[in-house]
């Protein structure tokens, strides 16, 4: 039980760092992107190719797997998350964006996915790979409970995050814009704002927690091409539950959906657990379509 | 018969077998621009509906009911027609947006339940031995394969005719009327989120109807014949034929499933052994490519939407 | 309608455009067809399997060829996915005349092929690697047509030897973690059986899907009941996943591992240090003059040994189909079929695998003398449903290197079915 | 009379190129000049004051504000324009506080400036102020109106444009928000305005333009055109011919 609900929040706050960025795209830039899992997967593999090249394993820092190496290449992988995120908007999505039917756009973004997913592929190929080979045994809190430090730092990381973010959105002319851009595109611009500017904003803030978020959960798990895609479905039941658009609803949104999971293996067979995100969904969708706290913007036409 | 017409039929079932899930996609997205993440799902729901109710009754299932093949692929169709009612009822007045992300999970929600639930589905053995529709009466397997292209290529020249009579009618004008100005067509008096369910059901159904053909003609069916990527390859079929065309339906199913096997065929023969292992990432982009390329350069696909369906509304 | 008339000549010529190499030059070459998933979930092992049915070939040719003619491999990838791997079988029956086709690995992959290709089409085909029981159900039910073997055996006989081993450890209480796949299941089944009836408990059964990221709820779910040692049946890399996290939540190291994870990717990425008391089944026989010859020629060939789970049965899947085809002399399904259990049964002479080897046979059929091969996995003899039964090995993990632990020959294992059967 | 502070000449506009809503329309507003533009519906009103604010695409004709050309200029550069936009509906952000809405109009100017400005506009608006910190959709109609004219002019524009100000309003708030201009066009600033209500539209402008299917009907000096039977003539008629 207790162990359930410790893994429950930590694969719910990795679901959070991901459903965030989700979110705030799909709300400020009004589109399901369904390639936003392959945000995470790049990043998680765009730090490994740093470590690969760089090759420098300074050790590990304290009680973690990781080292600075780690660190570093992450801050990398956001830069070249965020460049990736770029680069498909400008080539792809600005210019759909205009087209008639507005879910052109999240179709393109379904191929842009497979794309994505398949180049990572190409480079990296298919197995399954580790930042460190070195396992990481979990400590013992209590009977019941064991912890691996990297969960502990993984949870405080999004904690800080997720702070951070909300005083960026609160406090900056940057935030307000977000927010505003996510109600009326129009006024805004009304309001002599560049939206351009505000869109690449938030591809470049979107784009870079994902990469953190793709370190994170590949620091948990094993790295494989299909690890974002995976992430899909909570990613969008975080983000809907919690309210499109809403960076506080997504956190917890996400942790709904990580618990929601992992006692979901007491009751049913773990088989059917990929499924319990759905359920929350649909559930979500026929209850209260505007998510539990409600979003930028409402889930009715 | 020679090989090469061989293959040809047997290529020609499983492309025009594919033709019928894409016209149903195409009612979808073509005619009403509904985003359908989860092509598989219903495909899948199909072609195991078919299986359980067809297949013979073995100790350890639950169905294996052995009745004929066409109540079988009737009940299949009944079956994704729920699922699509559970997903569009649920999506019916909220933004297109959630109907993909819900067709997209209940697409792997029904693979788990093909994995799983192995009383009912096989789990991951699949369900063997699945009649197939008079097999005895022809003597050699080209015979059969000749008969059972006939029986397709039938059931999609029916859904084809089916479907452009539909989209003539009132009631095809109206998907038209509502996907061009939703607004305009709410004020007449129709309810546009209902007419938008009916063309997602009915799509739908299309597909469980491919999956008890597919069934049909394989004989076996398995968790592993409804992976994600069969939904990206039924869309670039879709697209790359040019959506809102029926005719650009077909076309594309022959056309990008005939890419495909080639592309395979050609990767087995040109690539060295040591970057075999690259080759289907390599399919898969070349599919994935055709998507994007065709959405930004040529958005009405190879065959356009058919003028005749906008003659009416205008 | 006419649309679709015009698209299938349409298709018709890209076919025939794009395929004209395989028509005209195979005036003497007699095409061995496989079908392996080199991409895909299993891709790991599927490269090395696929090595060693080319190792045969070659080896075949080096001896003269056979039937009168050069053989060539001609391998398709399934991806792991059915409708690739029936279009892939279908293309090397059809349009390659392929009267062979080997494969394919998972039986998802390969029942379909069966049913839907190789069996209506009459040509014989042979996996190295589908450990399914739903194939000698079909078989018993006649729907193979005899077309069918496989060089592995089923799952059953895996777990009554497990079941004895972990007996002979001393475990009392399992956990079972195995890959929601025909292979694990049935294997699952089949340990569990034995298990229980040799007086021990199994805790838990937990399936897991495959290609996970992470395996940290059934692995949660897999440590109640609090078990003194875990049996894994997966494959390579989602096992190493699954035994990570096992390990790093304080699992028991009493390992038992399934035949499918004798793999160096497999210690490496889970630590050999955690292996040390772990042991693992295959099966093939690693002593014997004939398992000797295979292990040498993968050595010379590749540099390392063979080690990995279906590199020897996949050699012998393509050896018993060329000997089949040199005795029947011609490169026709059927005869091939009926082929099969000459060259492995009865009195004739031994033949090991080799060049050599294959020369020895090719003399002795065209003298019209009876043969009996024995394989990289030592003597085979298919039954009516073209099941194997065969040896295994027991293997560990030592100094960061697969090593093996004893051996169990086919008495030995008959022995312990009856065993256990009383 | 000197050069018109804004010029829109002969302009043709639409949300697509091939169905244009206004047809060759054409406006002018003097300096610290109230103008406004009455028609019936779906007379091109509000696609007028939008293609001005670069909202609907031109495809001929220009419009220039104090002798630049400003035609399709991007909407975010309006301020630089020194026009300010206060559309129907929608006008402010109903999720943002009002403190958040006045520091959104804000944004093109320096920090400081802006803190100065906004806080001017509290004096100049104490009902904003005692809602500063909530968030603008516990506003009614009317307050929502006045943050918007208040977020407007926090540039200090030289041209205001307003459409349909009045709409949902009680005749009490009406005249209220008329007042407000008439004493914004006594302190220099232009206004252009989109009104549904003629008489108190030709009551309070300096000068009217009656546009009807998108093309100029009638303009003049409101006082005359206030007792114009044609006006009335333009509704009728336009009605009746639109069936």
């Amino acid at each position: 039980m207790l162990q359930a609900l410790a893994d429950g929040i930590l694969t719910g706050s990795i679901i959070a760092l991901g459903a965030i960025g989700l979110t705030l795209t799909m709300g400020i830039l009004r589109f399901a992107n369904f390639a936003h899992a392959e945000l995470i997967t790049w990043g998680a593999y765009m730090a490994l190719g740093v470590l690969a090249i760089t090759g420098v394993f300074a050790g590990p820092i304290g009680p973690f797997s990781f080292g600075l190496p780690l660190i570093l290449a992450t801050l990398v992988a956001a830069v070249l998350t965020a460049a990736l995120a770029l680069v498909v908007d400008y080539l792809v999505f600005r210019p759909l964006r205009s087209h008639t039917n507005h879910m052109t756009v999240v179709f393109s973004s379904f191929g842009v996915s497979l794309l994505v997913r398949m180049v990572i592929l190409l480079i990296f190929g298919g197995s399954a790979e580790y930042y460190s080979d070195e396992l990481q045994i979990a400590v013992r809190l209590m009977p019941g409970l064991r912890v691996m430090p990297d969960h502990l730092f993984t949870l405080g990381l999004t904690l800080v995050i997720v702070i951070a973010l909300h005083f960026f959105l609160q406090r900056t002319r940057l935030g307000l814009s977000m927010r505003a851009l996510a109600e009326n595109p129009d006024l805004v611009r009304i309001n002599g704002i560049d939206t351009r500017t505000v869109v690449r904003w938030t591809w470049i803030i979107g784009a870079a927690l994902a990469a953190v978020a793709g370190v994170l959960y590949g620091m948990t798990v094993q790295l494989r091409p299909e690890i974002g895609f995976q992430l899909l479905l909570p990613l969008f039941a975080a983000a809907i539950l919690g309210g499109v658009g809403n960076v506080f609803g997504a956190v917890v949104g996400g942790l709904i959906v990580g618990l929601a999971e992992s006692f979901s293996v007491l009751f049913i067979p773990a088989g059917y657990k990929m499924a319990v995100p759905f359920i929350i969904l649909l559930a979500v969708l026929y209850v209260r379509p505007s998510g539990l706290f409600g979003g930028m913007r409402g889930g009715a036409k | 018969m020679s090989g090469y017409i061989a293959y040809l039929v047997f290529f020609l079932i499983v492309a025009l077998t594919y033709s019928i899930v894409v016209m149903g996609l195409n009612l979808q997205w073509g005619f009403t621009g509904l985003f359908n993440a989860g092509v598989v799902g219903f495909f899948a729901i199909g072609a195991y509906g078919t299986a359980v109710l067809t297949g013979p009754d073995r100790a350890e299932l639950i169905g294996g009911f052995g009745l004929p093949f066409p109540v079988g692929v009737i009940g299949g169709m009944i079956l994704s027609t729920l699922a699509a009612l559970v997903v569009g009822l649920a999506t019916l007045r909220l933004r297109e947006e959630y109907l993909a992300i819900s067709t997209f999970g209940i697409a792997i929600s029904i693979q788990l339940v093909a994995l799983n639930f192995d009383t009912l589905t096989g789990g991951a053995q699949g369900l063997t031995g699945i009649p197939r529709p008079l097999f005895a009466t022809f003597g050699s397997p080209g015979a059969y394969n000749l008969f059972y292209l006939g029986l397709v290529a039938t059931v999609a020249a029916v859904v084809y005719f089916g479907l452009q009579a539909a989209l003539h009618s009132p009631w095809g004008r109206l998907l038209k009327a509502i996907r061009e100005d939703e607004t305009a067509a709410a004020s007449l008096g129709k309810n546009p989120a209902m007419v938008r369910l009916q063309a997602f059901v009915l799509g739908s159904t299309l597909m469980g109807l491919a999956g008890g053909l597919y069934v049909g003609f394989i004989g076996y069916v398995s968790p592993m014949d409804f992976l994600p990527i069969l939904t990206f390859q039924i869309w670039a079929m879709l697209i790359v034929g040019g959506s809102g065309n029926n005719r650009g339906a077909i076309v594309g199913a022959v056309g990008v499933w005939a890419l495909w096997t080639m592309s395979g065929f050609a990767i087995s023969r040109l690539l060295p052994v040591e970057y075999q292992s690259q080759g289907g990432a390599i399919q898969v982009i070349i599919i994935g490519l055709l998507i994007v390329l065709t959405l930004l350069f040529r958005p009405r696909g190879l065959i356009g939407e058919a003028q005749s369906v906008s003659r009416h509304v205008s | 309608m006419k649309k679709m008339l015009l698209s299938s000549v349409f298709g018709l010529g890209l076919m025939a455009g794009a395929m004209p190499a395989a028509a005209q030059t195979a005036s003497c070459e007699i095409p061995v067809g496989a079908v392996l998933s080199i991409t895909g979930s299993i891709a790991a092992i599927g490269k090395a399997i696929g090595d060693a049915g080319q190792l045969a070939v070659d080896q075949f040719n080096e001896a003269g060829g056979v039937a009168g003619c050069t053989a060539k491999y001609v391998l398709r990838d399934d991806q792991g996915s059915p409708n690739v791997g029936v279009d892939a079988a279908k293309t090397l029956v059809e349009i390659e005349k392929a009267p062979i086709v080997l494969g394919a690995i998972q039986s998802g992959v390969t029942m379909p092929i069966l049913t839907s290709v190789t069996v209506p089409g009459k040509v014989v085909q042979i996996s190295c690697c589908s450990s399914a029981p739903s194939f000698t159900q079909l078989a018993q039910e006649g729907g193979t047509d005899g077309y069918w073997f496989r060089t592995l055996p089923t799952d059953r006989p895996q777990g009554v030897v497990m079941a004895n081993i972990a007996k002979a450890k001393d475990y009392k209480k399992i956990a079972v973690i195995y890959v929601n796949s025909d292979y694990g299941v049935s294997l699952a089944r089949s340990f569990k059986a034995s298990f229980e009836k040799l007086g021990g408990t199994v805790t838990s059964m937990t399936a897991y899907n495959q290609e996970q990221a992470s395996y940290r709820a059934e692995v949660n779910s897999a440590m109640q009941g609090d078990p003194d040692s875990l049996f894994l049946i997966a494959f390579p890399a989602d096992g190493a996943t699954a035994l990570r996290e096992w390990i790093s939540f304080g699992g028991t190291q009493n390992l038992l591992l399934s035949n499918a994870l004798r793999a160096d990717e497999f210690v490496k990425s889970v630590g050999a240090k955690f292996l040390t008391n772990a042991v693992g089944i295959d099966n093939a026989q690693t002593e014997g003059p004939s398992v000797e010859a295979f292990n040498k020629a993968w050595e010379a060939k590749f540099g390392q040994a063979p080690n990995g789970p279906g590199l020897h049965t996949m050699y012998d899947a393509a050896a018993v189909a060329l000997l089949a085809m040199e005795k029947a002399g011609k490169p026709d399904g059927t005869a091939i079929r009926d082929n099969i259990r000459e060259i492995t049964q009865g009195d004739g002479e031994v033949i090991y695998p080799g060049p050599e080897g294959f020369k020895k046979a090719k003399e002795l059929i065209k003298a019209g003398k009876p043969i009996r091969y024995e394989g990289a996995t030592g003597p085979i003899s298919f039954d009516a449903n073209g099941d194997v039964t065969g040896p295994y090995l027991i293997w560990g993990v030592a100094d960061g290197k697969l090593t093996t632990v004893e051996t169990w020959d086919k008495m030995r294992v008959a022995d312990a079915i009856a065993e256990l059967d009383k | 009379m000197t050069t018109a502070l804004l010029q829109v000449s002969d302009i043709t506009a639409g949300y697509r190129p091939d169905l244009p809503i206004l047809h060759g329309v054409s406006v002018s507003v003097s300096e610290a000049e109230m103008v406004t533009i009455i028609g019936p519906n779906g007379a091109g009103k509000s696609t007028l004051v939008k293609a001005i604010a670069g909202l609907v695409p031109i495809s001929s004709g220009t419009v220039s504000v104090a002798g630049s050309n400003v035609t399709n200029l991007l909407t975010h550069k309006l301020a630089t324009a020194s026009i300010a936009y206060v559309p129907q509906t929608a006008n402010v952000f109903t999720t943002l506080t009002i403190d958040e809405n006045l520091k959104l109009g804000a944004s093109t100017l320096s920090k400081a400036e802006g803190a100065r400005r906004i806080a001017m506009a509290y004096d100049n608006f104490p009902v904003l102020q005692k809602y500063r910190s909530h968030k603008a959709k516990v506003l009614s109609g009317g307050q929502r109106q006045t943050l918007a004219v208040a977020r407007a002019l926090l540039t200090e524009p030289r041209l205001l444009m307003l459409d349909e100000p009045s709409a949902g309003l009680s005749p009490l708030m009406v005249s209220e928000v008329f007042e407000r201009l008439k004493s914004l066009v006594s302190t220099g600033v232009a206004i252009l305005m989109v009104e549904q209500n003629v008489k108190a539209a030709l009551a309070i402008s300096d000068r009217t333009y009656v546009l009807a299917e998108g093309r100029n009907r009638i303009d003049g000096p409101s006082s005359e055109l206030a007792g114009d039977s044609q006006v009335a003539t333009i509704y009728l008629g336009a009605g009746g011919r639109k069936r």
